[in-house]
């Protein structure tokens, strides 16, 4: 029995060494099956059935202002999935897009280099994420409650900040690109950094280490520890990137609407989050994809736009985001549910909760 | 500023909406479930039946320019005939009103303005000046022209309320030199919120002799809080309110006297100037004209200003003569 | 406001050892948020003695907070159970305009409409509770969602109608301002609701039981409580209190517009966590979340007359729910290791 | 079949009571057939269903199948409060207790007792709690919040919490575990005690002094399923350790001839106070040292902390001569220690997450090309470990929690052997593992040794730490008593040290593991 374990060859004994799939299903049904099929299926299905029904849904217009609205949402929903995937949660991200964005304002009437304030401001983002995420990893606080508190604090400074002021001269150079088209298309420029940032967030996520660990802490972060993943770091990571695309994201809606003001992207936060978890990720922690988050986001704005076509008031676009939201958690466990009646016999409560279920014993 | 020019062309051969005859006109107010914009709604609509049009009315939940927008850039997807727009914001909305206004949508804003350069006419209940002054005369002749006065406004950011403040800081200092300018606080047009600030106003300056409020939810909820305190009569209370949210305060004496347009008939102006830019009537320049169903004929002035007329003031005396 | 966090340190870290009754009140988390309070309101009424000492200064000191400590005592028993409900204010929206449909189109009397609010308040509350007992879901996310329902639900049927005080009846406007023996009645409501529901969360076996799940969810299920109900219950007295708290707004505003009891939500939540109930569930007082919304309606009312602009206070309040938990983290972190010295001395 | 003893109706009764948890099979045919007015014994190696039938009784789970009766009726609780109220009490082995009540709280919690008006009568609870803790012996504070409390005290708390409820059958899963030795002879009276009294009762220990002392009879269970039934007069201490292991123990054992190199690690004057202190360590390449000592030593303590995972406060470590910074696993990784933790389930392994991506979680860094990584090349790594420990999966991407103890250990070790360690520390190898792998394990270590890597192994298993071991370093209440070599280590040298300390307290020098009967 003298094998060598720390060689690359195979095992000594005489039968030979076992083999592995990749997975247990098959490539289809690993594709079809997931959260993220689900969400692009319903996205396409919603589309095709907008497309139909609702007059000048078809319109070239409809996509120019789909991405311009869906924009800031898109930028820091893959960020906040990175959060959320950690287990944690990052409620003040409205209140950072405001205080960037006045920011930016105060900085930019001060005399500042309209690009040297724009840096600054995204900066002040990554900084106001450091925070959330400094309270968080370090003082070992809820981030709930943390993203509460900043949340407060960030709109707080932001409408201190401005008072009754908006500031509004902006050089067209600057509005105008961010709301240009290619060409005589529809198509706006900005579709360009979006997708490169929807690319490298979903790179970063599943094909880097730093993703891996991200999902390992999401699912057992004592676990995560003891693998030497540094969790604090990690974490800190994925709120500080949340407060810079955050950043980036108040640096935007001050040139879209050519106006800084303290009470931009009011209530943005639960659109945010409303998307992310559309899209499959758990609020758990431990699971989602970028491409379901990306349907999550559409499928948000595309709701709202064919609802709003259709002449429905900004009431009915509400119930229909919240009923999703609603049923997006609910159905996985009332799959689990229906599932389990199908078996003979009913679990108790205990079974019936996995995470409620004490470690088994022998330890 | 022009918007690139990339999307000039789209529009072209959509700007049929012109005519009287079947105008789709959109209002967007500043946000729904405003009593001031419920009302105006109701004269947008009996102008639009009166020259034959469509009329709808979308908006925002919540008073922001953000949201405004994605209703202005829906209109404009639906190629409505005309846009009618109480502004949330002077500039925010304003590369969405191009956009409209670029595939010849006509763009009206009333009650508060963007820059004029986002749109076609903008319809004024009436001259900044003639609103400023109204409220300033009423407050001088309630507290007998000394004293401390605070204001109550509505959002920090709203462009006609800053603007009648700024006036009326201008107009005290130079014709009531007794009367001092103590505070201004922000209602953000929310009824618990300026209720709540008239108390802490009330608190935080013991000799206050009066509140002006330039918004219609700030002054009722400053009524109702000071008709039950121990300042009822005490402090005077003026600004603009609906008749129908003042009455019980004029009666109880909570309220001598206020001012405000009719802003049905703001509505019924601001629809006809719709009207009368999509059928081509008018362009916006200085010295157009046009007639506005009952209200009669109105001249565009300078900066493409149409001005509604002077405030009404209401008091014991006329209140029950209106209903809006 | 650092100045506000020192007192709880203070009144926490008295090292009495015998008079185990005064120690335990001197120790609790809810006497350093009390006294900070004081400590405000003291200050304040130095600089503005108006304040606390006038007719009006005294009656709103009790009556502005009423309504959100009604909803804080409800929010803090959702999150003592390790829950959240972000949803009362949509609740509350809800609930107040369908009293005011009540007595705009139906004659009810005032006590009907009143009951018919509350047990409204306590049906929604009860469809989060059944989501997140049954569907095993988080109470945040169910709630954020139901947030967005239920007010996409009141806009839709309110339409841009608005129900002015006109239409109310005076006998319930007259309750929203008026006083017995100098209390106003609104707060004297905050009251009883405040006093029974510590009674019942101290001394039934349901309260206690919403702390033990809060406490350790899994050790619930081993010891065979009932979570599931309990979770029921507490999700449905959070929206109940809003259904009342829906009642109290009517009452003291007047006016039912579409921006009633927006964000209201995070104040509760705050309202609670400041005054020492902890977010992971089972510990803490609805005492002490009512004198945290004390807390924080007298500095919202307060900071104008310390000098500090109206529009810093939302900083203000920020600030101050991030005091909270930190402290909380810091007493938590202390008697943590104290109770192992203690331990490690035997 | 259990027999029975006596003609009466067994107070409790399994009979071919089956459970699994997915794709493991927990419990294949438990039975169990206990008469009221004594002391019935479980015994059986870790995993071997004791707790999962525990769990099943309490009504905590439910049985997939086979029949248990309480008291002649056959029974199906759904939850723990319809076993509690039909007169079940039971212990378990982890105690769970609230931590944000106090200790009277948690006694009574769900069945407080109350006044006319349907209040809590507080008075009455707490003078109840004090005339409970009077009757145990104990002196805890009623009134002070169960966080904090030591394992001992809670345990003592799960007792207090069964006795209260006068319950007809009373379940104990290891209660004496983590007790010292008066606290163990407390609660043996009050068993006895609750046994003149007519009371049923079970008791699971893996002390077989304990089992011998205090039981009338003893059942034994081996991998999930029924073995025997004997009047513990009948038995000898040797026949029961053959029926539960199953086979001859010196099977177990295959130690490999390995040359001793230079130090690799080396741990000076660690100290963490409250959890050992002054512990000095070497371990050079192709030495097994085995660290010993009674549950609660401060075993997994000291080795959390050299790795990097817990804080100390004093002290150094060392691998090859580098220093390893404290509070830093990721850099003590790049140095070259690995530590399979003693906790798979929390610690080890992300339960569900794949195969594939736990075995690679700790090279994940290694393995990314251009800042890149892919499940491809993930994968690949994977299977290669897979294969070479001989993980029983079909595909990399099955749930690490879905494996049977065995191979999830399998997949730890993988983890950490495909990061090319010099030192490897390892928690408890064998905790919860069936025989056959065990001694594969027990191979693997031993070649690993053979190849030049050094072994640091905690094991609780006597015997384990006897056969594999170069040299036995021995642990008590957290300061290192004794230095063994292979020779000189017997079990009497190993408990001795192991239970002599300067303070004279922890456990009788009789408590010891049940492999040291063997
Ligand atoms: N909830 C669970 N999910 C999956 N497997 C489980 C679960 N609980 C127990 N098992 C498995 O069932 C088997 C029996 O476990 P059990 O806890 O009953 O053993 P035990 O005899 O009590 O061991 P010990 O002496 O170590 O306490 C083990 O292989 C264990 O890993
Ligand atoms: N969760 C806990 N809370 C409080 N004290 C603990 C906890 N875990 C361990 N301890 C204490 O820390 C000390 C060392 O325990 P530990 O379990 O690490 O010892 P060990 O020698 O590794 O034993 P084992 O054989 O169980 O692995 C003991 O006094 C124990 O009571
Ligand atoms: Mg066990
Ligand atoms: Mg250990």
């Amino acid at each position: 029995m003298s094998t060598t374990l720390s060689g690359p060859s195979t095992d000594g004994s005489a039968t030979a060494p076992r083999t592995y799939a990749d997975s247990a299903r098959s490539p289809i049904a690993r594709l079809l099956g997931t959260r993220d099929a689900a969400v692009l299926g319903l996205l396409l299905a919603v589309v095709v059935y907008a497309v139909a029904v609702v007059p000048n849904f078809d319109s070239e217009l409809t996509v120019y202002f789909l991405v311009l609205d869906v924009a800031p949402i898109l930028l820091i929903a893959l960020p906040m999935t990175l959060v959320i995937v950690t287990g944690e949660i990052d409620l003040s991200v409205a209140s950072i897009v405001a205080v960037t964005s006045v920011l930016f304002g105060v900085l930019t009437r001060e005399g500042a280099p309209i690009a040297l304030a724009a840096v600054l401001a995204v900066l002040a983002g990554a900084l106001a994420g450091a925070v959330n995420g400094l309270l968080v990893t370090r003082l070992g606080l809820p981030s709930l409650a943390v993203t509460i508190g900043t949340l407060a604090l960030y709109r707080g400074i932001a409408v201190g900040l401005l008072g009754t002021t908006a500031i509004t001269d902006w050089p067209e150079t600057w509005t105008d690109a961010v709301t240009a088209t290619f060409g005589e298309t529809q198509i706006p420029v900005i579709v360009v950094p979006l997708a490169l940032a929807v690319v490298a967030f979903g790179l970063l996520l599943h094909f880097t280490s730093f993703g891996r660990g991200l999902f390992a802490i999401g699912l057992s972060s004592e676990s995560a520890r003891f693998s030497g993943v540094d969790v604090e770091r990690t974490k800190l990571l994925a709120f500080v990137l949340t407060g810079l695309v955050s950043g980036v994201a108040g640096v935007y809606f001050t040139l879209r609407y050519g106006s800084s003001r303290g009470d931009n992207a009011t209530g943005l936060e639960l659109q945010v989050i409303a998307a992310v978890l559309l899209g499959g990720v758990s609020i758990f922690g431990g699971r989602g994809a970028i491409p379901g988050v990306l349907g999550g986001v559409l499928l948000i704005g595309v709701i709202g736009s064919a609802l709003r076509l259709d002449g429905q008031s900004a009431n009915v676009i509400q119930i229909v985001t919240g009923v999703l939201l609603v049923l997006s958690v609910v159905s996985a466990a009332l799959l689990g549910w229906l599932s389990r009646r199908v078996r003979r016999r009913p679990p108790t409560a205990a079974e019936a909760a996995p995470p409620a279920v004490p470690t088994a014993g022998g330890m | 500023g022009s918007d690139g020019g990339s999307d000039s062309g789209s529009g072209s051969g959509s700007g049929d909406g012109g005519g009287g005859e079947d105008l789709a006109i959109t209002f967007i107010p500043k946000n729904l479930g405003n009593p001031y914009f419920d009302a105006s709604q109701v004269g947008g609509e009996s102008a639009a039946e009166e020259f034959g049009g469509t009329f709808e009315q979308v908006g925002p939940t919540e008073a922001t320019p953000d949201s405004q927008v994605s209703f202005i850039n829906t209109a404009t997807q639906q190629q409505a005939g005309a846009l009618v727009v109480s502004a949330n914001d002077p500039e925010a909305i304003g590369s969405a009103l191009e956009q409209a206004r670029d595939i010849d949508i006509p763009v009206v804003t009333m009650d508060s303005d963007t820059n004029p350069e986002y749109r076609d006419v903008f319809v004024a209940q009436a001259d900044a000046e003639g609103i400023a002054q109204a409220q300033v005369d009423l407050v001088a002749e309630q507290i007998g022209d000394e004293g401390e006065v605070a204001i109550l406004s509505a959002a920090a950011n709203a462009t006609n309320q800053n603007e009648w403040i700024e006036l009326m800081e201008a107009e005290l200092e130079e014709n009531h030199p007794d009367i001092e300018l103590v505070d201004v606080v922000y209602g953000d047009d929310d009824d618990q919120k300026s209720f709540d600030e008239t108390a802490a106003l009330l608190q935080s300056n013991p000799d206050l002799a009066g509140i002006i409020s330039p918004t219609t939810v700030g002054i009722a909820a400053a009524a109702r809080y000071l008709s039950t305190s121990e300042f009822q009569g005490e402090v005077a209370l003026t600004g603009l309110g609906t008749p129908n949210q003042m009455r019980e305060y004029i009666e109880d004496g909570t309220v001598e006297a206020f001012a405000l347009w009719n802003p049905e008939e703001l509505g019924y102006l601001s629809a006809y100037a719709a009207s009368a830019l999509a059928a081509g009537d008018i362009s916006g320049e200085e010295g157009d004209t046009f007639t506005a169903g009952d209200l009669g004929e109105y001249t565009v002035g300078a900066d493409g200003v149409v001005v509604l007329g002077e405030p009404t003031v209401f008091d014991e005396s006329n209140i029950d003569d209106f209903d809006f | 406001m650092t100045a506000l966090d020192t007192p709880p340190a203070a009144g926490a870290a008295s090292p009495s050892r015998g008079g185990s009754r005064l120690r335990n009140v001197l120790k609790a988390r809810e006497t350093g948020i009390l006294l900070a309070l004081l400590a405000f309101l003291a200050v304040t009424t130095a600089i503005n003695p108006r304040f606390v000492f006038s007719t009006d200064g005294f009656r709103d000191l009790f009556l502005t907070p009423s309504i959100l400590v009604v909803l804080a005592v409800g929010q803090a028993m959702v999150i003592i159970t390790r829950n959240v409900d972000l949803s009362v204010g949509s609740i509350l929206g809800l609930t107040a305009y369908l009293a005011g449909r009540l007595f705009l189109d139906t004659g009810l009397p005032i006590l009907v409409v009143v009951l018919v609010a509350v047990l409204a308040g306590a049906v929604l509350g009860l469809v989060n509770g059944l989501l997140v007992a049954f569907a095993r879901v988080p109470a945040l996310v169910i709630t954020l969602g139901t947030l967005y329902v239920y007010r996409g639900i009141y806009l839709q049927w309110a339409g841009s109608d608005r129900i002015n005080a006109s239409d109310i009846p005076d006998g319930l406007l007259s309750f929203g301002t008026s006083s017995l023996l100098g209390i106003p009645q609104l707060a004297i409501v905050s009251f009883v609701v405040l006093a029974l529901a510590a009674y019942w969360m101290r001394t039934s076996r349901g309260g206690r039981e919403l702390y033990a799940i809060g406490s350790d969810p899994a050790a619930a299920t081993l010891y065979g409580l009932k979570d599931k109900q309990r979770i029921l219950t507490a999700f449905a007295a959070s929206g109940a209190l809003a259904g009342l708290a829906g009642i109290l707004y009517v009452s003291r505003y007047g006016t039912i517009s579409s921006g009633v009891g927006l964000g209201i939500e995070l104040e509760a939540v705050g309202a609670a966590v400041i005054g020492g109930v902890a977010i992971f569930g089972g510990s803490g007082t609805v005492v002490g979340a009512a004198i945290g919304a004390y807390l924080l309606t007298s500095i919202d009312r307060g900071l104008p007359i310390l000098g500090i602009p109206d529009f810093w206070q939302r900083a203000v309040v920020g600030l101050l729910i991030l005091g909270a938990i930190v402290l909380d983290k810091v007493l938590a972190e202390r008697q943590h290791t104290k109770l192992l010295a203690e331990r490690h001395r035997s | 079949m259990p027999t029975t003893p006596g003609s009466t109706v067994p107070a409790l009764r399994l009979a071919e009571v089956t459970k699994s948890f997915g794709s493991v099979v927990a419990l294949r045919s438990g039975s169990l057939a206990v008469d009221a007015g004594s002391i019935h014994a479980l015994v059986g190696e870790n995993g071997a269903g004791k707790s999962t039938m525990v769990k099943i009784i309490a009504g905590l789970y439910r049985r997939d199948g086979g029949t248990v009766e309480f008291q002649g009726q056959e029974v199906d609780f759904r939850s723990t409060a319809e076993a509690k109220a039909a007169g079940i009490a039971v212990i378990y082995q982890e105690p769970t207790l609230f931590p944000d009540l106090s200790v009277t709280e948690n006694l009574f919690m769900g069945r407080q007792p109350t006044n006319r008006w349907g209040r809590i009568d507080r008075r009455a609870m707490r003078a109840e709690a004090e005339a409970i803790f009077t009757r145990l012996g104990v002196d805890i504070d009623p009134d002070r919040p169960a966080d904090g409390l030591s394992i001992a005290d809670q345990q003592i708390i799960e007792i207090a919490k069964a006795l209260s409820l006068d319950a007809r059958v009373l379940v104990m899963d290891e209660p004496t575990a983590a007790l010292s030795g008066n606290e163990v002879d407390r609660l043996m009276t009050v068993a006895r005690t609750l046994r003149d009294a007519g009371c049923a009762v079970v008791f699971i220990s893996h002390r077989f002094d304990e089992v011998f002392d205090l039981c009338d009879t003893i059942t034994v269970m081996r991998d999930g399923a029924y073995v025997s039934t004997d009047a513990v007069a009948d038995v000898t201490v040797d026949e029961i350790v053959r029926r539960l292991v199953g086979r001859e123990v010196s099977d177990l054992y295959p130690k490999q001839h390995a040359e001793i190199g230079e130090v690799l690690l080396e741990v000076t004057g660690l100290t963490q106070p409250g959890l050992f202190t002054d512990i000095d360590l070497t371990v050079r390449a192709g030495e097994i040292v085995g660290l010993a000592g009674l549950v609660g030593a401060g075993r997994s303590e000291v080795a959390q902390a050299v790795f990097g995972v817990d804080p100390y406060a004093a002290g150094e470590v060392r691998v090859a001569g580098e220093r390893v910074p404290p509070r830093d696993p990721v850099t003590a990784m790049d140095l070259g220690l690995a530590l399979v933790p003693e906790d798979r389930r929390r610690h080890g392994l992300v339960l569900d997450a794949p195969i594939g991506r736990n075995i690679t979680l700790a090279t994940r860094g290694r393995l990314s090309r251009g800042g890149l990584l892919t499940s491809r090349r993930e994968n690949a790594t994977a299977k290669e470990w897979a294969a070479r420990l001989e993980v029983k999966a079909a595909a990399m991407d099955t749930l690490a929690g879905t494996l049977s103890g065995g191979n999830q250990q399998k997949v730890v070790l993988a983890k950490w052997l495909s990061t090319a360690p010099k030192v490897l520390i390892i928690d408890e190898p064998t905790r919860g593992i069936d025989v056959g792998t065990k001694s594969e394990v027990h191979r693997l270590l031993s070649s690993l040794a053979a190849d030049g890597m050094g072994i640091l192994m905690i094991s609780s298993e006597l015997p384990e730490v006897l056969g594999m071991a170069d040299r036995v370093v021995v642990l008590c209440e957290g300061r290192k008593t004794a230095e063994l070599s292979r020779a000189e280590a017997t079990p009497e040298s190993v408990m001795t040290a192991a239970t002599s300390t300067a303070t004279g307290a922890g456990s009788g020098p009789g408590s010891t593991e049940m492999e040291h009967a063997s």
